[in-house]
């Protein structure tokens, strides 16, 4: 009973995580589909700023904050510099941003050096829960919650704002955008600093778990692409929807086979996708 | 270039080992090898306009069913390196099946699903593949009794197949398949409606970008005597892309040129500059900013644009 | 006197080296309809959107309201009112129609009549019946109709349509002729590029004739109406 | 009579070749390979048996096919005369049919069992250690003075995490302790929650055969979840090496760990060389420094008898196969495989002038990469492996 | 005799909606059939679910006698059909040459070999050309599509599918986007197709495709409701009240 009880929130909080991570990435790539491959690497980036701020005594707020600041600013540098000129080729983005993140990733390693860097979370968490007889990380718990805030504000800004429709119909015919009346390179631009920023502050807090660590970002980055082109690309809701599916998925999988540790994660994928080429809940719009 | 541009550049290529070091003949066959497998990809991702991000199965089961048949089953090369092409061209048919169900990214993430199942089964089925430690052990083939432990006979026999094989897929895009192919990732409704069999041009297409990249994993497992299941990773698979699109993806040269870029930054760069990581994101950046469409296509606009101003 | 909404001044436009349309000068008056007529291939498409600043003109200057916008954004010409109706409706595909108009909507304080939903799908009731589908599977007239629709929720002062009657039946091209009235009666001004010469002549108050990149033939619509023939020259009608 | 061939003259720099990883996710323990190396060349006046050192270092990134062209380039470009490295398994059988062929001396860091066992290559070196030489002597201790009776390892999925664990369940097994249950989560493994969940709460201790970030990734980890003081962790070779102590905090105190090394040795070799380690980067040597600091002592003293003449193969190699040096780490040997004979250390992690380091609390001698076993018949068996010895008192 | 087209039934709905409700129709060879009908009203999908672009919810399709009502698109081109779309379908980086090339090519099987050079075979280039100049292209064949204009475009479509020499050709609007100039040429060229092509096309021109039809039919929301010749459907008051509208 307790291993089902601890293994569902294991699961809750590893969703949790995927969501926090993903949600820029389904901002950046599945609404705006710009091929931005540095998303790893901006998380791997919030994980070491906070990581550092932590360690030099700022508390962990601050830390979230300023890598949140960071990685804004990088990503709205990344966008306006290079990605500005590729619009439309996604193959020169793909060469682009995972070029960036190479530089960054070994930039981090410059800085930060080879070894893992944990990130301590904030003292009123560090205490496990007690869950009836047995505990449980609080600092998961808050974890869980922290990804339904972010998810649900940002389904309200996408869904309730017409932020979304206007990314999508800058998409669809940039030009015709603009021609009725679409300021698409503010919006553009911002919404890549938003989607960079979620990815800082999930390295932020994600950090905790996972420490910040060189090979963060080639990690992270898979795990956000399963996410979003399981969700359906494109679709927000599914992208939260997706994030807990696997966090499930791997959790379970992960302790009752362990011999398909390796593929938990692409064996359900092989199978959605080939009977949902546009995901769980892509294909309205895809 | 024209047909005696290309005979001159092979004798060029032929000529080499007479006048460099061993190391220098050894990174000429790594780079023949990587020209290979990024033509094969480029089938797929230049021409038939699928990015495919799970390309390094076809090299590297390539390289291990030939490792396993000669370490487990003490078969012979002769024998070996057919039954080996032929598996991995049939694992590309059925991987292509599957795939194809979707394309675009969709496609791109099953091609990279499928790939990591390979690159599970690399580690995890230790019985076969020995796992994390790899596969060690191996011989080069040597036909008509020539010894391939020999340098500089491997490099011209790498060079010979690399020729051979760019002059196929250069046919092939050149051919009406090729201009189908490319009508396939151009506007796939209008194929289909012609008459076009878009799944099938599509497959087949697949299907020797598996073969040709499992030529060039015989090459690689010949080279290096040695497999271990990071050939199948997702790093490997990313590697090749990227040197694919860095080159100029749909064109012939490209793809030689980006994978000969690729070898030297990674292998003989990162002799000098420690932080050749750097060096190789930069490189990207820089040539993702002068020439968006990748090497060949930016030097070939400029050659034109100075010829135009010439005259 | 009558003020000039639009006013194009020895327009140039190229297409790299190609030249698509050279030494156009025209002006619309508030209020009026400007046909611009010609051939396929003629430089009317390449015209509007330049006029929309979708391509950028080589020489020559484009006044709106007296404002110089040759090398304003397309987002800033179209704030500034002025909206295009494009050729092959370039609808947003994977939008729901709703959304299309959404996303277009600019309402213009203290305008009486202004355009909104309701006056949209009052104006094309198919749309309205469609309102969630996605745009991009509407039929070829139902994106047109969108096309225009969206075009008119910017509320714009200077309307540039582009080919407005393609793919629809006869009974709505009637009621976008009534609707063009009507805008003409609301002091919109309007750019008609039309293929469909009975429309066009109908309601336009002045013609321009554009043959591979130039004008060859301008008046008032009262003028062509009268010489046959001028039409038949140039344009290859009866 | 002196050659004219390139490099064959005691006078000219020994070309020594460094093949490591310093990007890449080994970065760290590689970094350390080369800083290790350094200090030991800062205090012996840049000199290795007389003779001055040109050292070359080459950056594999980790990448196992990059080890081979990596190699090449130190052999046929630089001309390496001696090497040292490379840090991971893979990347030593990468390389290994090759030095075979060049017939050039090489000291690993990479642990495979198999290299000094079933397939010997008398080049090879090993001054470290082999997977479970380490885990033997844990192992023993844990029933012997630890009085654990039953156990649970965990260990990276790797072929190291994989020898590791089944020397220590040999042992541990035949000693009287149970093995109840084993572990391995993957490489890639985002977060061990879910592994964590799983233990078997009946079992006395948790044997830690991670190696790099994931041991203390573990243990932090562990600690959220409460579990800290339920069951007792102990640690393998590199779960808890220095370079990953200096970021852990109080969750590491009391971890008992085993090692060929400490940087609290107290021989006034290491002290020599914890002190210019220190001083240089500020930070206490682990494993990987150690490891071509040892090597390092190795060849110096092998050169000394054939006075420098690396050229002449043969009597290198038998010179290193008869070494007996005092190193780092204690004395040094070698078996008739090529792999090190020397003492083994229990440590404990403490708190001492404000950081952490591991205590050296028991000491085993002279420990052979058989243990107490037979040569032949270790041998005859299989190499070590996930699933070999097989564990008999899984779930028990 | 077999028809050329025979439709028995047709029925498609999206989402519940149903977009053709029981449409049969039947075409002699070479006949010339108008479909018209207001926006909406099912036309473009009905050509949809001819071509194989979209399968029918039920109903048959029967093409020369065979049935492909489960046949997918590429084989229903080998039964002699092609048709233009209303929304521009075509190659857009490829010179329009190529994209007719293309044409030509499908129903060759020229089109599988992987070895000749395609560049080596100008009589396919020249037919091409040969075709767009009868659309009245030739000058521009060597342009890419995405440079023509639209109107120019258009009749592009129409040559692709004139290159497969159908016996059973299906206009979208041929005529919409062009000057009135091209409407005369391209009347004139459907009307001098082979006798025996049967062709049926969605128009909203009428004053030019009344002139070519043998009869016409009337879709609205998805049915057929008027079915006759030129002079019963023009006359009926249905097709005035919802379509013609004087
Ligand atoms: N993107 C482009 N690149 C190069 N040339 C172009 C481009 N678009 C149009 N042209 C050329 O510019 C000229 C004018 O084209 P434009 O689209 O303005 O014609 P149009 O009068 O709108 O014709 P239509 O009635 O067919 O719509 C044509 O000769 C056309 O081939
Ligand atoms: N995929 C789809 N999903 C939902 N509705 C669809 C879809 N495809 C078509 N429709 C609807 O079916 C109806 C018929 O469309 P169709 O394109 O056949 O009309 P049409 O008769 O060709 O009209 P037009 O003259 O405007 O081209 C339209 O109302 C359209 O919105
Ligand atoms: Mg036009
Ligand atoms: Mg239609």
């Amino acid at each position: 009973m307790q291993f089902w009880i601890t293994q569902t929130l294991n699961s809750l909080a590893l969703g949790g995580l995927l969501l926090l991570l993903s949600s820029g990435f389904a901002l950046i790539f599945g609404l705006m589909r710009i091929a931005n491959l540095t998303h790893g690497a901006l998380f791997m980036t919030g994980a070491y700023v906070a990581a550092s701020m932590v360690r030099a005594g700022w508390g962990f707020a601050l830390a979230v904050t300023l890598a949140a600041i960071t990685t804004a600013v990088v990503g709205g540098l990344i966008e306006r510099l290079v990605l500005r000129r590729l619009s439309g080729n996604a193959q020169a983005q793909v060469l682009a941003t995972l070029g960036l993140s190479f530089i960054a990733a070994d930039a981090c390693l410059v800085i930060w050096g080879g070894d893992p860097i944990p990130v301590t979370p904030p003292a009123f968490l560090l205490a496990p829960a007690r869950l009836l007889d047995f505990s449980f990380p609080s600092y998961r718990l808050a974890v869980i919650l922290a990804a339904v805030v972010v998810g649900a504000l940002l389904y309200w800004l996408i869904e309730r704002t017409r932020v979304g429709a206007r990314i999508r119909a800058g998409v669809d015919d940039m030009q015709m955008a603009r021609a009725v009346g679409i300021r698409a390179s503010v919006l553009f631009t911002s919404v890549f600093c938003l989607g960079a920023m979620l990815a800082g502050v999930g390295g932020a807090i994600g950090g905790p778990m996972l420490s910040a660590y060189p090979g963060l970002d080639g990690d992270m980055l898979s795990l956000a692409l399963i996410v979003v082109i399981l969700g359906g690309v494109g679709s927000l809701l599914g992208t939260l929807v997706a994030s807990f599916i696997i966090g499930f998925i791997y959790t379970f999988g992960t302790a009752l086979v362990p011999d398909l540790a390796y593929v938990i994660l692409f064996l359900p994928m092989i199978i959605v996708l080939a009977f949902r080429p546009s995901g769980l809940f892509g294909g309205a719009r895809a | 270039m024209n047909r005696i541009g290309h005979v001159a550049l092979l004798v060029v290529l032929a000529l080499l080992p007479l006048f460099s070091g061993e190391y220098y003949v050894n990174l000429g066959s790594q780079m023949l090898i990587a020209v290979i497998f990024a033509s094969s990809l480029n089938l797929l991702v230049g021409y038939a306009g699928l990015t495919s991000l799970g390309h390094a199965v076809y090299l590297g089961l390539s390289a291990y069913i030939a490792a396993c048949l000669a370490l487990r089953f003490g078969m012979g090369h002769a024998l070996a390196a057919p039954i080996t092409l032929l598996a991995t061209t049939l694992v590309g048919g059925v991987f292509g099946w599957i795939a194809l169900r979707a394309s675009g990214l969709s496609f791109l993430m099953l091609t990279l699903a499928l790939s990591q199942v390979v690159w599970g089964l690399g580690y995890r089925w230790t019985s076969v593949t020995n796992g994390d430690n790899g596969l060690s052990g191996l011989t080069r083939p040597s036909p008509f009794g020539i010894d391939m432990e020999n340098s500089n006979a491997y490099y011209w026999f790498v060079l010979l197949i690399t020729a051979v094989v760019l002059w196929i897929v250069a046919r092939l895009v050149r051919s009406p398949f090729g201009a189908s192919l490319r009508g396939t990732r151009d506007q796939e409704r209008r194929m289909s409606s012609l008459g076009y069999n878009v799944w099938g041009i599509r497959w087949c297409a697949f299907v020797t970008a598996s073969f040709l990249g499992a030529v060039a994993g015989l090459l690689y497992v010949y080279f290096h005597k040695y497999v271990h299941p990071s050939v199948l990773s997702v790093t490997a698979s990313a590697e090749v892309l990227l040197s694919v699109i860095a080159g100029g993806a749909g064109t012939l040269a490209g793809p030689a040129v980006g994978a000969v870029l690729v070898v030297l930054l990674k292998n003989y760069a990162s002799g000098y500059i420690e932080r050749w990581n750097m060096l190789l994101g930069g490189v990207f950046v820089f040539i993702v900013l002068v020439m968006p469409n990748g090497i060949a296509p930016g030097v070939q606009s400029l050659w034109r644009r100075l010829a135009e101003k010439k005259q | 006197m009558a003020t000039e909404a639009l006013s194009v001044n020895n327009l140039e436009i190229c297409y790299g080296q190609s030249r698509a349309v050279n030494q156009l000068s025209l002006t619309l008056e508030e209020g009026c309809v400007l046909a611009l007529l010609g051939r396929n291939g003629a430089g009317k498409s390449t015209s509007l959107n330049t006029f929309a600043g979708l391509l950028q003109s080589r020489r020559g200057t484009i006044k709106v309201f007296g404002r110089q916008v040759e090398r304003l954004s397309p987002e800033a010409i179209a704030r500034g009112g002025v909206r295009l109706v494009p050729q092959g409706r370039r609808i947003f595909p994977s939008l729901t129609v709703l959304e299309n108009l959404q996303v277009a909507e600019q309402q213009v304080a203290g305008r009486s009549n202004s355009w909104n939903l309701g006056r949209v799908y009052a104006t094309f009731g198919r749309l309205k019946e469609r309102m969630r589908q996605r745009a991009g599977t509407l039929s070829g007239g139902e994106q047109q109709m969108l096309a225009i629709g969206r075009a008119l929720m910017g509320n714009p002062r200077i309307l540039l349509m582009d080919e407005p009657s393609e793919g629809l039946a006869p009974m709505i091209v009637a009621e976008v002729a009534q609707a063009i009235k009507t805008l003409k009666a609301d002091r919109l001004s309007i750019v008609l590029v039309e293929q469909n010469f009975n429309l066009a002549l109908d309601v336009a108050d002045q013609v321009v004739v554009l043959n591979t990149g130039s004008v060859v033939c301008a008046g008032s619509a009262a003028s062509v109406r009268a010489q046959p023939d001028l039409a038949t020259r140039h344009l290859g009608v009866f | 009579a002196p050659s004219l061939t390139w490099g064959q003259s005691v006078d000219e720099p020994l070309r020594v070749g460094l093949l490591t990883a310093k990007t890449g996710p080994l970065a760290s323990g590689g970094l350390d390979m080369e800083r290790g190396l350094l200090s030991y060349l800062a205090e012996h006046d840049q000199r290795i048996g007389g003779r001055r050192i040109q050292l070359i270092v080459s950056d594999t990134g980790g990448v196992p096919s990059n080890a081979r062209t990596k190699m090449q380039e130190l052999v046929e470009r630089e001309k390496a005369q001696v090497l040292m490295g490379p840090l991971a398994a893979f990347e030593a059988l990468a390389v290994d049919d090759y030095v075979r062929g060049k017939q050039i001396p090489i000291f690993p860091v990479a642990a495979a069992e198999d290299m000094t066992q079933r397939k010997v290559n008398q080049w090879l070196f090993r001054a470290s250690s082999t997977s479970a030489q380490c885990a033997h002597p844990l192992a023993d201790y844990c029933v012997k003075k630890l009085k654990y009776k039953r156990m649970i390892l965990i260990a990276d999925d790797i072929a190291y995490g994989h020898e590791m664990t089944a020397g220590f369940q040999r042992v541990f097994d035949q000693a009287g302790g149970k093995v109840v249950q084993k572990l391995f989560p993957p490489l890639t493994a985002p977060d061990y929650g879910t592994f964590l969940a799983q233990l078997n709460p009946e079992a006395d201790a948790i044997f830690l055969g991670f190696a790099g970030s994931n041991g203390f990734r573990f243990i932090r980890q562990f600690n959220e979840y409460g579990l800290r003081g339920k069951q007792a962790l102990v640690g393998g070779m590199t779960a808890l090496d220095e370079a990953v102590l200096r970021n852990m905090g109080d969750e590491a105190l009391g971890i008992v760990t085993v090692n060929w090394y400490s940087a609290e040795l107290s021989n006034p070799i290491n002290s020599r060389f914890v002190g210019a380690f220190r001083k240089a980067y500020s930070y206490d040597p682990g494993f990987y420094a150690a490891c071509t600091h040892v090597s390092a002592s190795v060849l110096d003293a092998a050169l000394a008898p054939i006075k420098g003449k690396v050229f002449d193969k043969e009597a290198l190699r038998k010179a290193l196969r008869k070494t007996e040096v005092l190193t780092a780490r204690g004395p040094v040997k070698f078996d008739e495989y090529g792999n090190v004979v020397g003492s083994v250390y229990i440590r404990r992690v403490e708190r001492k002038e404000g950081r952490l380091v591991n205590s050296i609390i028991d000491t085993y001698p002279d420990v052979s990469q058989f243990w107490t076993y037979d040569p032949k018949k270790f041998l005859s068996e299989p190499v070590y492996s996930r699933d070999w010895p097989p564990a008999k008192n899984l779930g028990a | 005799m077999t028809t050329a087209l025979e439709v028995r039934g047709l029925r498609k709905s999206f989402g519940g909606i149903a977009v053709t409700q029981d449409i049969s129709l039947t075409m002699q060879p070479g006949e010339r059939r108008l479909i018209i009908g207001p926006n909406g009203a099912g036309k473009t999908t009905l050509f949809g679910l001819i071509g194989g672009e979209i399968r029918a919810d039920g109903g048959t399709i029967t093409v020369f006698g065979q049935d492909v009502t489960k046949l997918p698109m590429r084989s229903r081109a080998r039964y002699g059909m092609s048709r233009t779309y209303q929304i521009i379908t075509l190659f857009p980086k490829d010179t329009l040459a190529h994209n007719v090339v293309l044409g030509l090519l499908a129903l060759m099987p020229l089109r599988n070999n992987t070895m000749v050079d395609l560049a080596r075979r100008p009589n396919l280039h020249d037919r091409a050309v040969q075709l767009l100049a009868t659309v009245g292209l030739g000058d521009r064949a060597l342009h890419r599509v995405c440079d023509v204009s639209y109107g120019e475009q258009r009749r592009v479509e129409l040559a692709l599918a004139l290159a497969q020499q159908p016996r059973l050709l299906l206009l979208d609007e041929p005529l919409a986007g062009l000057s009135q100039d091209e409407r005369q040429l391209v009347k004139k060229l459907i009307e001098d197709m082979p006798r025996e092509t049967a062709i049926l096309m969605i128009e909203h021109d009428m004053d030019i495709a009344l002139e070519f039809a043998d009869k016409i039919t009337v879709l609205h929301y998805g049915r057929v409701i008027v079915e006759g010749d030129r002079r019963t459907v023009v006359e009926d008051p249905k097709t005035r009240e919802i379509y013609l509208g004087h």
